[in-house]
């Protein structure tokens, strides 16, 4: 079977992330991960991610910097019978535990792969019926009830959804260059849809601040909350 | 039945076509075209005599193991019957959302449901359940989906404003009629 | 073998995958649970005792006929069937905590792979691996994530009670870390 997606493909001498990295020193060093020590281990995690020209991935940077951060806290000096002191690595060790008990899963799951990978099911497939032959079982209360999911689904306002779908600013300056085109001004609702969504207003909004900025329009409302209303700059189209 | 037989039943299960002599030889360098010939003549007398639901046939050039012809009738029944045409609750889902948005293209619908639909589409369309109804005027004129006549014939409508209104369906769904 | 025996062998060569023991069961209407049981007992004891290249096992909830380890590397070498690609240790990683924690959300199998993982799952959605079993209450209504049959096929897993149970591994798994 020809494969397409890169990251399934097996990544012989890397790290799948840098808890696998650093689960490999602590191993390495053979110290237990309770008692990780965070100096040592510190230098070794920045070496190894600089020859393995791992240093510009963000994720083994943020570890590198949690580490340094840790190995600084364990300098700050404390007396031994001090109440309420926690152990600067104690999340640390604790992810580390996370993820060496999640590869242990992951082995057992290689095994089961691979011994399945070793048979082969019936490679000749006679056709199946034809499904259409079946009529649909399907009930009006049925399609409520999945609009009903749907509907309680996106009823709820969450902000974050802005931010999942990427802005179409690119899309929205060509609107608006074509309305420009066929005239020489135009109203901030001939380039956003009554029912757009959240995203579509911010894409318009970012394209006509650019626009604005490029010099290719003016910006204006005729009163304060007014509708926004935008013409072409006479400069530019001197120009 | 001895090692080779075993072997070529293995290997013929799991090709997927059937496979001429000389193929099956790379299986063992080391057997004869004689020896070859008996362990298949071996197999297919296990599958004749042993009482299989399977027979060893010559087709196409080479050698192909077949479920015996007086089963598949019983075989496709049973898929048809096990495998109940019904859609999916994502697929119902599609469906509603294009029945009550219509017409409307793909992204929109992802950008609801928060996953890929292009499968789902795919379906609906087989099904004769929606159908496409136009493009759309944005960037990459995509297609449109709308629901068909199928569409209201399957749920027993006349016509698309038989639909509940959104704020009516929660009356709707109360109701009783309220599937398991 | 005896007639019902034969009739499952046909209908498991006719599939590439586990069939449903509802589908098996819908070959023949008279067939009584108890008889359907023999007869998969009788065609099993058949492939394990009459010397066969195949052999009978049950997986996520069904039962499908796969050859017998020892014949596949002649068989790949053949070229009458290849083997299907290895997983990434990344994909094993985000598979082992979605069996685990389902239904899981992209955030915290982030927290415990401690890198970014959309892509991953994009792919494992398409391999149909792992598929959306819904969403979180939580901010932002996240999507949660579990495994599917074509997972428990695919790992030659009954159901996914025979992953070792977290006290079975050598560490311990945190209390209270499932979601709700």
């Amino acid at each position: 079977m020809p494969e397409t997606h890169g990251s399934f493909v097996v990544e012989l001498d890397q790290f799948s992330g840098p808890l696998d990295l650093l689960l490999t020193l602590i191993r390495e060093e053979q110290v237990a991960i309770t008692d990780v020590p965070i100096a040592r281990i510190a230098e070794q995690f920045l070496q190894r991610i600089h020859s393995l020209g791992l240093g510009e991935a963000a994720e083994y940077l943020e570890m590198a910097a949690r580490l340094l951060r840790i190995k600084a806290q364990m300098l700050l000096p404390r007396r031994e019978d001090e109440e309420g002191w926690e152990d600067p690595r104690a999340e640390l060790i604790r992810r580390l535990l996370e993820y060496q008990q999640m590869r242990e899963v992951v082995d057992h799951l290689e095994r089961l792969r691979e011994e399945r990978r070793g048979r082969f099911a019936r490679g000749y497939l006679p056709a199946e019926p034809v499904p259409q032959a079946a009529p649909l079982a399907l009930s009006l209360p049925e399609l409520l009830a999945a609009v009903d999911r749907v509907l309680r689904l996106t009823s709820t306002p969450t902000m974050h959804d802005v931010v999942s779908r990427p802005l179409d600013v690119d899309g929205a300056i060509a609107v608006i260059r074509a309305v420009l085109m066929a005239r020489a001004a135009g109203r901030w609702l001939d380039v956003v849809a009554r029912d757009a969504e959240p995203w579509q207003v911010l894409s318009v909004l970012l394209a006509l601040l650019e626009l604005a900025r490029r010099g290719e329009l003016k910006l204006y409302q005729s009163r304060p909350f007014g509708p926004v209303e935008f013409s072409r700059d006479a400069a530019s189209e001197a120009a | 039945m001895t090692p080779l037989a075993k072997l070529l039943e293995a290997a013929l299960f799991a090709s997927g076509r059937p496979v001429p002599l000389e193929e099956l030889a790379a299986l063992d360098r080391d057997a004869t075209p004689a020896a070859l010939a008996m362990a298949l003549d071996e197999l297919r007398t296990e599958y004749d005599t042993g009482g299989h639901g399977v027979e060893l046939v010559e087709i196409g050039g080479g050698w192909q193991i077949l479920t015996r012809p007086e089963f598949t009738e019983a075989i496709e029944r049973a898929q048809l019957a096990a495998r109940p045409q019904r859609l999916s609750a994502a697929a119902l889902e599609t469906l509603a959302i294009i029945a009550y948005r219509q017409p409307i293209g793909r992204a929109e619908i992802e950008d609801i449901r928060g996953v890929g639909v292009g499968g789902m589409l795919k379906t609906l369309l087989e099904r004769g359940l929606i159908d496409v109804v136009g493009r759309s005027e944005g960037l990459g004129r995509p297609l449109l989906y709308g629901t068909t006549s199928v569409f209201l014939e399957q749920f027993a409508l006349r016509h698309l404003e038989e639909l509940p209104r959104a704020d009516e369906l929660a009356i709707a769904l109360r109701s009783g009629s309220h599937p398991e």
